[in-house]
């Protein structure tokens, strides 16, 4: 293995399978009728711990994926690849925050 | 048949149109040719074995990178559009800046790494299963062809592109390499394997089909090793 | 060049590469917008306010959108997963064409899904 | 100007491999590799059939050497032939150890297939493209080296030479269009043959025979230039080879009556009889009226129906890739159209067995150089091999020149002359260089092909002259420096007009038949007279003939039947 790339390369693989079926079944427990999406039951789901689990889950599988896919593409680029290390450690920071951020949430629920 | 070409020439880029008589079985380089001789003498292209073996003559063909030498223009309606390759330099006309793109193939170290004895060779074995797993990928002509459609090699200059990346998997796919390692040090750095993203034009462009994508992404299986 | 460039090549696959950019980047802003929503819940009022404009009939013509940036994300992410495991490379054209159908059904279904939620 | 230790012109596989040599020697040397193309892009990447070497019991360096002799048609110097067949195995094993992909046998040893002449299966293949690897590998070899540097895209225009001893070379770089001097201790000239003289033919276009013509206005004599060897089985209308590989691998050649005509003219060996035989053979059905009718004239058939889809696929991919995009036509099911074409140049520059020309410090290997163990025709199969082993030679012979060599100045005189010359002097009439290369085509494919008779070669004489005469006035219509094609073909059409005045000269002096020169009114070999190789001299006047004795050691000259 060969540093932090081709990690990275397979956990994009495995976060972008895991969420096809993490975000189907999202769709469907917010969508198949129109009361899913009212106050209480957002309340309810966020309160409860297997869904707490499920939403953590989701959150760090997404965030990771999605900052990943953005840092691929800056660094495909001339003026990211020039400065390499700083555009890593931006990434990285934006998307420890985000997940940091979101947990706090889920947790004051 | 009319053939629209894109010239360059004192840093001006322009479009010109010429009349070619087509006969039956003639190819665009034969048209390219008929140009130079009869009608433009300056029209400046690279052209060598005209039999889709030496990769001098690939240029792009109403959008898509072709080798003039195995364009039938039978295939062609009435107006043909060539340009020079994508995502190199253009020097004049149709000929564009090689030296970067044979660059990126040196750095890939593309040659076997073995012990053996200049003075003294010995015959080393390789059965035509160990031969197989390697040889399509030995047939790259590094006509550019790939590298002009790579959408990463559009925006980043660097990665090392298509072509390169297929000679190193052929080299470490041999069965007589021993530089595995010191290559994939090379390939596993951003600007390598990691630039790709299976956008698979390259193998769709191809002339040679040999499947620059899954050199590629088998390369970039053995960096997990 | 920038990103014009992902759109210089005919090809198909060249195609599915940018919108697979795109959708990507579509995809990490609704991903900003969903934490706000998180945010929002910490209010009744507030949620319930951002809920009845975005949940509505106006609205659904982006909901469907935004399924199809998704299905077609995760789909067409799929099909390059299967080539960059090294298989079907001598295939692809067939891989691109399931998935494409693939793609567009699971755009349909989502789409009617949420059509019927929305009720009346 | 670039100061280089060695320099050398032409980076097909003759020029590589003195390269490596050299840079394996000696890291300290450093070599400038100066060619007219990138080095991949060289005409022996066309190279299809294979390379003959001994490698195994059943065969032996004499049973090699006595092939080749008698394929020369006893004009081969022999112990240059003695020489060469002992290094040909080293060579092949050498590029295996670089990673040649040869073909294999299935216990994992190097596969050789029958070619034409070769009395055992001696000819060692990666599939129907060995010059193409071959070519990749010693390239892909040379970057490992960093004494070594390419110059590709730099146009040959001149050799300094003084006191008989070489100085340097001026080159265009095309893409800037500036003359570039190389100032150079030992020049190796491996610029490849002349085919484009011939309008049909096998060549790469860029083929026109720069080095060779360069050497000769220099003053260094050519050797056997009336010998040019016509391949049996070029594509119609083309001109693409179809390797000889498709008859060693069992194809047929066939008339129009479906007979195979080989039997009335080598009994023995049928289709894998050396080239001049069949080419001729081939030529006498077209004459004499066997061969099929087509809108691109008559034609035979190479039949390989027979061998089998999964043969082919495997040892001649490329030829049926080639027919079926070029014509369309699948091998595997119907036979290909095939008549004799213009192949490959027998002669060249003089050198003795050590690749040395007259000038001192001035190499010359590969199909530029007639070191002459091809005498009056070559077998196939002994050309790539030649240009591994003389490439070899070469740069080793140029390594322990320039030991002794200190340094060297070039003439200023010599840079003001030829930047007068090209950029003043050259392209200001109005005569279309490419309707003069044209005629010259048509003259060469007339008078100069398999059959010629005196009447014939004395009117492509006048002709070439008169040729010559409208070059004077040739125009070059460019004015933009940067990669200026009508410059080059201008220069190229010149250097063309010369080869082909000492091909046609040679030819109606040379008054007998021998291998890959018939003459139709001198029917007989003439070994009294005509056992001595021609060497033209360049004067103002045009070329003047000497003659070499050719050396015979072992084989003395018998009749030649196949």
């Amino acid at each position: 293995m060969r540093g932090f790339e081709p990690l990275a390369w397979v956990f994009q693989a495995i976060s972008g399978i895991a969420m096809v079926f993490l975000i189907t079944t999202h769709f469907l427990l917010t969508h198949s009728s129109h009361d899913l999406l009212s106050y209480d039951s957002v309340l309810y789901r966020m309160t409860n711990m297997e869904y707490k689990i499920f939403y953590a889950l989701l959150l760090i599988f997404v965030t990771f994926h999605a900052f990943n896919g953005l840092r691929a593409i800056i660094l495909d680029t001339e003026g990211g690849m020039r400065k390499k290390g700083a555009v890593n450690a931006v990434i990285v920071t934006a998307a420890l925050i985000a997940i940091f951020y979101g947990l706090y949430l889920l947790s004051k629920f | 048949m009319k053939f629209v070409i894109r010239r360059f020439k004192d840093d001006k880029s322009f479009w010109q149109s010429f009349e070619v008589p087509v006969k039956k079985g003639m190819t665009l380089l034969d048209g390219l040719f008929y140009i130079r001789e009869n009608i433009d003498p300056s029209l400046a292209f690279r052209a060598s074995c005209r039999m889709g073996i030496c990769g001098s003559c690939a240029v792009k063909v109403n959008g898509r990178p072709r080798l003039a030498c195995e364009t039938q223009l039978s295939k062609f309606k009435k107006e043909i559009k060539i340009e020079p390759l994508d995502n190199f330099r253009v020097i004049r006309d149709l000929v564009t800046e090689f030296e970067g793109f044979f660059a990126k193939h040196k750095k890939v170290k593309p040659y076997l790494i073995a012990n053996t004895d200049y003075e003294n060779p010995i015959e080393q074995l390789q059965t035509p299963e160990e031969l197989k797993k390697y040889y399509i990928f030995t047939l790259c002509i590094k006509c550019g062809s790939c590298l002009s459609v790579c959408p990463s090699s559009a925006t980043l200059e660097s990665s090392l592109g298509p072509a390169a990346l297929v000679s190193a998997y052929r080299f470490n796919a041999d069965s007589r390499d021993r530089g595995k390692e010191e290559r994939l040090k090379i390939v596993s750095e951003s600007f390598g394997v990691w630039r790709c993203h299976s956008a698979m034009e390259c193998s769709e462009v191809c002339p040679k089909q040999i499947e620059p994508a899954k050199a590629i992404q088998l390369l970039r299986r053995e960096t997990l090793r | 060049m920038g990103v014009m460039s992902w759109f210089k090549y005919k090809s198909p696959f060249g195609l599915a590469f940018a919108f697979q950019r795109i959708t990507g980047i579509i995809l990490l802003f609704y991903l900003i917008l969903h934490l706000c929503y998180l945010t929002s819940l910490q209010s009744r009022e507030l949620y319930e306010t951002l809920t009845s404009i975005t949940v509505s009939r106006q609205f659904i013509i982006f909901d469907s959108l935004l399924i199809l940036c998704g299905v077609f994300h995760g789909v067409n992410g799929i099909r390059i997963i299967i080539h960059e495991l090294g298989i079907g490379h001598e295939l692809r054209r067939v891989v691109l064409a399931v998935s494409a159908i693939i793609a567009i059904l699971g755009w349909i279904i989502g789409s009617y899904i949420l059509f019927m939620a929305l009720g009346d | 100007m670039i100061d280089c230790d060695i320099a050398i012109v032409g980076a097909g596989l003759a020029g590589m491999r003195a390269a490596v040599t050299i840079a394996e020697k000696n890291s300290k040397v450093s070599v400038a590799i100066i060619a007219k193309t990138y080095p991949i892009r060289c005409h022996s990447v066309c190279a299809e059939g294979g390379s003959a070497a001994v490698l195994r019991k059943e065969d032996s360096f004499d049973l090699h050497a006595w092939d080749t002799v008698k394929g020369s048609d006893f004009l081969a110097d022999q112990d240059a032939v003695e020489f060469f067949v002992r290094e040909c195995p080293k060579e092949i094993l050498r590029l295996e150890n670089w990673g040649c992909p040869w073909s294999r046998n299935p216990d994992g040893t190097i596969a050789q297939r029958a070619f034409g002449g070769h009395s055992v299966n001696r000819t060692v293949f990666a599939a129907d493209r060995t010059g193409f690897h071959e070519v990749h590998t010693l390239y892909e070899r040379l970057l490992k080296y960093d004494n070594v540097e390419f110059f590709s895209e730099y146009f040959l225009t001149n050799l300094a030479i003084e006191d008989n001893r070489i100085q340097g070379l001026s080159a265009i770089e095309l893409k800037t269009g500036n003359l570039v001097f190389f100032k150079a201790k030992a020049v190796i000239l491996a610029t490849g043959g002349a085919g484009r003289l011939y309008g049909f033919t096998t060549y790469s276009h860029q083929v026109t025979g720069d080095g060779m013509a360069i050497a000769y206005r220099c003053g260094v004599p050519l050797k056997d230039m009336e010998f040019m060897q016509f391949h049996p089985t070029g594509l119609v209308p083309s001109g693409i080879l179809m390797t000889e590989a498709c008859r060693g691998e069992g194809g047929y050649l066939r008339n129009k009556f479906g007979e195979r005509f080989m039997q009335k003219y080598a009994p023995e060996k049928m289709e894998l009889a050396p080239r001049d035989v069949v080419a001729r053979a081939m030529w006498k059905e077209i004459i004499e009226g066997r061969a099929f009718e087509g809108e691109h004239g008559p034609y035979l058939a190479l039949d390989l129906t027979h061998l089998g889809e999964e043969k082919i696929e495997q040892r001649l991919p490329m030829i049926r890739e080639a027919a079926i995009k070029f014509l369309d036509i699948d091998p595997v099911e119907e036979p290909l159209p095939v008549k004799p074409v213009q192949h490959y140049t027998m002669g060249g520059i003089h050198t003795n067995m050590f690749t040395e020309t007259p000038v001192k410090g001035l190499f010359a290997a590969g199909e530029c150089a007639c070191v002459s163990i091809h005498g009056a025709n070559r077998l196939g199969s002994n050309s790539t091999v030649e240009c591994l082993v003389f490439g070899r030679v070469a740069g080793e012979m140029a390594l322990k020149y320039i030991e002794n060599v200190k340094d060297v100045k070039i003439n200023q005189e010599f840079l003001k002359e030829e930047e007068k010359r090209i950029f003043d002097k050259i392209g200001k009439g109005n005569e279309n260089p490419h309707t003069i290369k044209r005629e010259l085509n048509e003259t060469m494919d007339k008078h100069l092909w398999i059959f010629r008779n005196g009447d014939g070669l004395k009117e492509a004489i006048r002709k070439i002259e008169e040729l010559k005469e409208r070059y004077s006035q040739a125009s070059i219509a460019d004015d933009c420096r940067k990669f200026n094609v009508a410059l080059l073909s201008t220069l190229e059409v010149g250097y063309m007009l010369d080869l082909a005045e000492v091909v046609a000269m040679g030819a109606l002096l040379r008054t007998e038949s021998r291998g890959a020169h018939y003459r139709l009114d001198y029917p007989e070999r003439n070994d009294k007279q005509w056992l001595v190789h021609t060497l033209a001299y360049y004067t103002r006047e045009g070329p003047r003939f000497e003659y070499l004795p050719v050396t015979i050691t072992k084989w003395k000259p018998v009749e030649r039947k196949y």
